[in-house]
């Protein structure tokens, strides 16, 4: 009778097979795709200049996983990141502060902003999509009050942050995957992980458990303000420079990788390492069409049509797993 | 036993939602007893047993806690005092293992890493305490039926020690076994001094195991006496206020043509192999163990779920018909009142006007699809009060309703549909005894006027006082059938556990 | 023997990548279709590979994109950056690995590109030499001390903060009271509102100055629903091809042409000489002209 | 046991006070602040003007609303504007369409964006917001490779549609105001209605009540997909061009207008005349601080406030509403 005897031990490994094959092969198959059609796009630089370009992404998208797990959402990502790498830039070109000061500021900007979302949506029970939306203006809105709309450029001062590498990744590339291992291995081992799921799946059981799932939803918003704000730093110090308008759209591609990796927009569902092909689906997409010098609006399409093809995709893999344990 | 000052005593105790829900309740539980709550549906059992829970605020009163003023501002308060409840709705967390939804508030860790092989031997030990054997504590919540989901809440509250114990009908989807089981834990908590309050709607386990009886009619308490000095009649005269008949009034049987047959049915594990036929004019009783597969059944001949194989005849039709969703059950005259409310039945936030008139609303309205809402609210009415369902208003919200009253809106909603093939899982899961017996005759009405009515039911005893035949359910088949006279309770146990023997 | 082809001077024909800001918009559509006609014309001496990004937010994409053509290992770049900061290490980055980098349409930074000891060859308009042009040519039609207001592009766009100064310098210069300057956002849909705003606000309003021409667009949308066409006269910038109708029908008084089509084109042979020649040709300035009505 | 026995007749106006009060209120403060603030605001223009640049945001956010009512969403709802446009152009000035040919070609081009929608997240059970987000991108990209990037200048053949005015009111904005009045009685009175709240609510209930839920929420979709055409129509014919890029950014204005009105983002809660008010007060509060003059990070901030603090004053509003009704 026992249909479903998996141990719940290691969901790490032991889901690997059913859980990422279906990313592996669609990744696998852009790749392959892209290096038949361009002459330089199968080569290792390609692959570093990804690995390179990411690691903000993969920090964002890790962030908005664990909300979504928590079935809330930050629309306000993108806004935040461009609020925090403008208060990088200005700490280091206009307030002259070094920058270990300049990056513990912008750390708090982060955290200031996730607070603010965390406690006004957790207080006032106000849907965080809203509450978010709101942020998504009014970051902006700081992170131009604080340039005066302009460019912010610091210079080789911040460089030694993404400019470090190991074996011809960056720091910020191996700081990504270290925290995409851990978040992955804090969502389904730890038991804040569980109760994130918990709370995703029905937060009125886990109040009636004893459990207080406000400071626990807090903590995420906490979490995501932190996160996007070492995404800020790690692109302002790429970029040499702070832009106001940095992360626009960011919120967006966040949550579509974090939903083609399988995370559910509902909560409860999800993980952090699908969420990583997820960027890794999109940012070969788009690396791979910049090699073709496709036309923008055939970029759009095919941007477009590969989002919904792999959220079907992730569909069949659901049901294909569910058939493979009843059989 | 009963002796010695009251663990907990509750005083004038007055709360109000909408209207007075308690009205200056008084009584107490004594060390070492089960107290057993009796009362009609929405008369208050559950809103007392939340506030002493520390689930909803009184309005009013006071309580005592072992001689300590004793006022918990949450669940945990009063967890922390040694107060703990089961909860009559369901509780649990889908996407969770049953070992992590079961220690949910105090999972085993290392610095916050989880200890697996602790989970899951502490969850063994919990589940091996209520009999549950065969439950694997790394399956998914949501891949249990309702019962064993019922059966692992009430074996997360039993794992932990407490003073106070707080059963909210606890039995309400349980099979005989279970029960067997459950009141054997009782037993034991009492022998240990625990002061237990029981609620329930069936009376024969009020009697069997309750010390004193409660009670409580439309929020007052109407009398606390030791259950040797009450009889059945009494505990139910005092509950409804009045007489109640006693026998189901039925027509003498005179089964007609085959409404419906089904051959070789199939879905999964749970549904192997299920041939069975119902008349016209007769009462079809499903009987069996928890994960018998009746409710699978069910949810696969009505179309909810894609059955594997198998065939489906309506009215002595040559050629099987084809049902493929609710919606082609439903144009052919099926109807499925499903045994999960909340979940699969009501629209709860919505009125209870609209809740009850949703499948014909249709017939309600002028060309264009425009509700004419004076006819609706007034057909709302009738069957509400057919039902007597209780409520403010019928504007009110179903998620106010206490759990036998949200029954009673799904079944008349059904009844409005007025279909052919009645099916009736777990019909009367939470309702009270005055109105389980206006539900029997409800459905032995139904038969009379020619409709097939199948019964699926965890109570033995209500399926042989009201069916024309019972089939048993095994393992995903259909053990045996039997007929009014023909069966007897050992009878039936024996069938319902012949097919796990031979396994 | 995939990946090495190509390094600058090998007998293949060279490879210019073309980075754009925003093929959302006409003018850098232009830009582009210009570009892409050049090298059919000119197929034997270069491959062309067109690049651009959503719009001129998306600056982070803009500098992703010329690292991936570093990677592509492609022999020329031809950048229309989205950013006149932003992009400089990038394209520093880009310099140190041996490609020719050009820069058009938008001149980067003077002061950062010195700090980065860089030097890259400009080709492209003067932004805010043109917008005086046309701010010139419209004052001539107000009195002095008449009220006027600035559509103002994007914020942080540093073509639209040259036209900006532009326009401010005309209107100074012939004594107008500018009464607001609000930022429209580029878009036709962006810009109405806030221009209908402003028309109620300030009644005697005389002209408005849009930074380009889909918002002027909105703008004459506005004064239409206003019912003050006659009262207030509108100027753009870009000159594409919607707002020659209107040029025609006098709801718009004038625009700057930027011989979008001749910009990449310029870039491009300037970076095909560059590879030839290992010179560093001279800045260059494109010719703005401003078109008015007939 | 049944003390009362209200009616449920006429909820339009029955729920006037408690419904629509707070709104009001919200949206008289913002007037009475601008018109203290500015010279000419309080003028019989300005609400002119509003009232002739609201059409096209009232009809998305109507659709919106519907939307969220089934616990759907649509984020394509800007991009498939753009793209209605682009086609409205496109047939007039380069195919040379007589004008009624080019609007039901616009119409035919929206409800095939909302039939796509509709069918891929409908057929293959995917949440609408990520086969909507593929949708943004395509439609976009749609728009643009129509119209080669290019704003098509239609001049006056179109103006006879935004352009004819009853009263000093144009024609599209009475067309709204009946559309949303009619939307409203549909939702509030009709079987369509009820089934609509039905399945935002709980559609699994709705399919074991043997009614099937995806024709419903497909032919809300196509309902988007009309609605958000007759919008491009409308901003075409007032603009007098199209412009490819037209609508970026309406599907969040829209649904932060049905979020202000008091809709649910959860589904199963929501209704037009409130959706209304949330239109009105983001378009009051655009023109009153267009009309300060206001620097664009204080818009945004103002803007981000305004979205939060009009939440929060809901939830009150509902706590209040629920204290009126117990006593
Ligand atoms: N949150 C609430 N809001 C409004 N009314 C409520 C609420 N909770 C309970 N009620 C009302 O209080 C009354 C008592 O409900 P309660 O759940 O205590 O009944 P009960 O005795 O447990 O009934 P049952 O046997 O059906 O479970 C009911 O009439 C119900 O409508
Ligand atoms: N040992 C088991 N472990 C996990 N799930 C089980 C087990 N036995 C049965 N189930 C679940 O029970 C369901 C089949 O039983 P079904 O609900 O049809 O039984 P039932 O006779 O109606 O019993 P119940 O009293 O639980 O409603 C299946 O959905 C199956 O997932
Ligand atoms: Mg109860
Ligand atoms: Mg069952």
């Amino acid at each position: 009778m026992n249909r479903t005897a998996n141990s719940s031990a290691r969901p790490l490994l032991r889901s690997f097979p059913t859980e990422y094959l279906g990313l592996t092969l669609a990744l696998s198959a852009l790749v392959g795709v892209f290096s038949l059609i361009t002459d330089h796009f199968f080569s290792v630089t390609t692959f570093r200049t990804i690995a390179n370009q990411i690691p903000s992404a993969v920090l964002v998208a890790t962030a908005m996983t664990y909300l979504l797990v928590i079935a809330e959402i930050d629309l306000s990502v993108g806004s935040v990141l461009g609020f925090c790498s403008a208060v990088l830039g200005v700490a280091m070109t206009q307030w002259h502060w070094p920058l270990p000061l300049a990056v513990i500021g912008t750390i708090a900007a982060g955290l200031l902003c996730g607070a603010f979302n965390g406690l006004v949506s957790v207080h006032w029970r106000l849907p965080s999509f809203i509450v978010t939306l709101g942020m998504l203006e009014m970051a902006r809105g700081a992170a131009h009050a604080v340039t005066r709309s302009q460019t912010q450029y610091i210079g080789s001062s911040v460089e030694a942050i993404a400019g470090t590498s190991i074996c011809g990744l960056s720091l910020p590339f191996l700081l990504a995957m270290v925290i995409v291992v851990a978040a992955q291995l804090v969502l389904t081992r730890t038991v804040f992980g569980r109760y994130l799921v918990a709370i995703g799946t029905n937060a009125e059981a886990v109040r009636l458990s004893g459990i207080d799932p406000r400071p626990i939803k807090l903590a995420v918003f906490l979490l995501t303000g932190l996160l996007v704000a070492l995404a800020a730093i790690i692109d302002t110090s790429r970029f040499q420079s702070a832009n106001p308008n940095a992360g626009t759209g960011f919120e967006l591609q966040a949550i579509a990788a974090a939903v083609i990796g399988g995370t559910s927009l509902m909560g409860g569902r999800g993980s952090v390492v699908p969420t990583l092909f997820g960027v890794l689906i999109t940012a070969v997409l788009n690396t791979g069409l910049a090699a073709v010098g496709a036309r923008d609006e055939t970029k759009r399409l095919i941007t477009g049509l590969v989002i919904i093809a792999a959220v079907i995709l992730d569909q069949y893999r659901h049901r294909l797993g569910a058939k493979w344990k009843n059989s | 036993m009963n002796s010695g000052t009251p663990l907990l005593a509750i005083d004038r105790l007055c709360k109000a939602y909408a209207g007075p829900v308690l009205d200056g309740i008084a009584f107490d539980l004594l060390a070492g007893e089960v107290h057993a709550l009796v009362g009609e549906n929405g008369a208050g059992k559950s809103t007392l047993s939340k506030i002493v829970a520390g689930l909803v605020q009184p309005d009013e009163g006071t309580m005592t806690l072992r001689g300590q003023p004793y006022a918990p501002h949450n669940k945990n308060g009063a967890e922390r005092q040694g107060v703990r409840m089961v909860m009559q709705e369901l509780n649990l967390i889908g996407n969770l293992t049953v070992a992590e939804s079961v220690l949910l508030g105090n999972l085993p860790h290392r610095w916050g890493w989880i200890d697996w092989r602790e989970l899951r031997d502490r969850a063994r030990g919990i589940f091996e305490r209520v009999g549950l054997t065969d439950i694997d504590p790394g399956c998914f919540v949501k891949s249990l039926g309702v019962g064993r989901q019922q059966l692992v809440e009430i074996a997360a509250v039993l794992a932990r020690p407490c003073d106070v114990l707080i059963l909210d009908e606890p039995t309400a989807a349980l099979t005989a076994p279970e029960i067997e089981r459950l009141f054997v834990e009782i037993a034991k908590l009492k022998a240990a001094g625990t002061a237990i309050l029981y609620i329930s709607h069936r009376m024969e386990e009020i009697q069997r195991i309750s010390d004193r009886i409660s009670v409580l009619r439309d929020g007052r308490l109407i009398a606390t006496r030791p259950a040797a000095e009450l009889s059945l009649d009494e505990i139910v005269r005092m509950m409804v206020g009045r007489e109640l008949g006693e026998a189901i009034h039925r027509e003498s049987v005179t089964a007609g043509p085959v409404a419906l047959r089904v051959e070789g049915l199939r879905r999964g594990d749970a549904v192997r192999d299920v041939s069975f036929e119902t008349r016209r004019g007769e009462i079809l009783g499903f009987a069996g163990l928890m994960g018998s597969g009746r409710t699978e059944t069910m949810r696969a001949l009505f179309g909810a779920d894609r059955a594997d194989g198998g065939e489906i005849f309506l009215c002595d039709e040559e050629k099987p018909v084809r049902i493929r969703s609710p919606r082609d059950a439903v144009r052919r005259g099926i109807a499925l009142l499903t045994e999960n409310r909340k979940e699969e039945g009501l629209l709860l936030p919505l009125p209870i006007r609209a809740n009850i008139t949703f499948l014909c609303l249709g017939q309600l309205s002028r060309a264009g699809g425009w509700i004419r809402a004076a006819t609706e609210l007034a057909e709302a009415t009738r069957w509400g009060n057919a039902l007597s369902v209780r409520c403010h208003s019928y504007e009110q919200r179903v998620d106010e309703l206490s759990g036998g009253n949200q029954q009673k809106v799904m079944i008349a909603k059904w009844l409005f549909r007025n279909c052919d093939v009645l099916i009736f899982d777990e019909p009367t899961r939470g309702i009270d005894v005055g109105a389980k017996f206006e539900i029997y005759q409800l459905l032995a009405d139904l038969a009379a006027q020619g409709k097939a009515v199948i019964v699926v039911s965890s109570d033995l005893k209500e399926l042989m006082a009201l069916c024309d035949r019972i089939a048993v359910m095994s393992a995903g088949r259909v053990a045996a059938t039997f007929r009014r006279g023909e069966w007897t309770q050992d009878k039936i146990m024996t069938a319902a556990l012949s097919g796990y023997l031979n396994q | 023997q995939r990946n090495d082809n190509s390094q600058s001077g090998t007998p293949g024909k060279p490879r210019v990548a073309l980075v754009m800001k925003s093929l959302a918009n006409e003018f850098f559509l232009t830009m582009e279709s210009g570009a892409r006609a050049h090298q059919k014309a000119h197929a034997a001496e270069y491959e062309l590979l067109v690049n651009g990004i959503k719009d001129e937010l998306d600056v982070s994409r803009q500098i992703d994109l010329v690292e991936q053509m570093i990677a592509q290992k492609v022999n020329a770049i031809v950048i229309a950056p989205a950013d006149s900061k932003a992009l400089v290490p990038v394209c520093k980055k880009a310099q140190q690995a041996g490609i020719v980098v050009v820069n058009i349409d938008n001149k980067f930074d003077d002061a950062v590109l010195g700090d980065s000891g860089l030097k890259l060859p400009f080709v492209g308009p003067d932004n805010r030499k043109g917008a005086r042009a046309v701010g010139d040519l419209l004052a001539k039609k107000l009195k002095t001390g008449d009220q006027v207001a600035i559509v103002e592009g994007a914020p942080n766009a540093f073509n639209g903060l040259q036209r900006k100064a532009g326009f401010e310098d005309a209107m100074k210069a012939a004594g107008m009271n500018i009464v607001g300057s609000q930022s429209g956002y580029w878009e036709t849909d962006k810009a109405n509102p806030v221009v209908a705003a402003m028309l109620t606000e300030h009644p005697g309003l005389k002209a408005l100055l849009c930074a380009n021409d889909n918002m002027a667009l909105g703008a004459v949308a506005a004064l239409r629903a206003a019912g003050k066409q006659e009262q207030v006269l509108v100027v753009g910038y870009d000159g594409i091809g919607a707002v020659r109708q209107l040029l025609k029908e006098g709801n718009v008084l004038a625009t700057a042409d930027q011989h979008a089509d001749q910009l990449a084109v310029f870039g491009i042979e300037y970076a095909l000489e560059m590879l030839k020649t290992k010179s560093a040709p001279a800045d260059r300035n494109t010719p703005v002209d401003v078109v008015s009505t007939p």
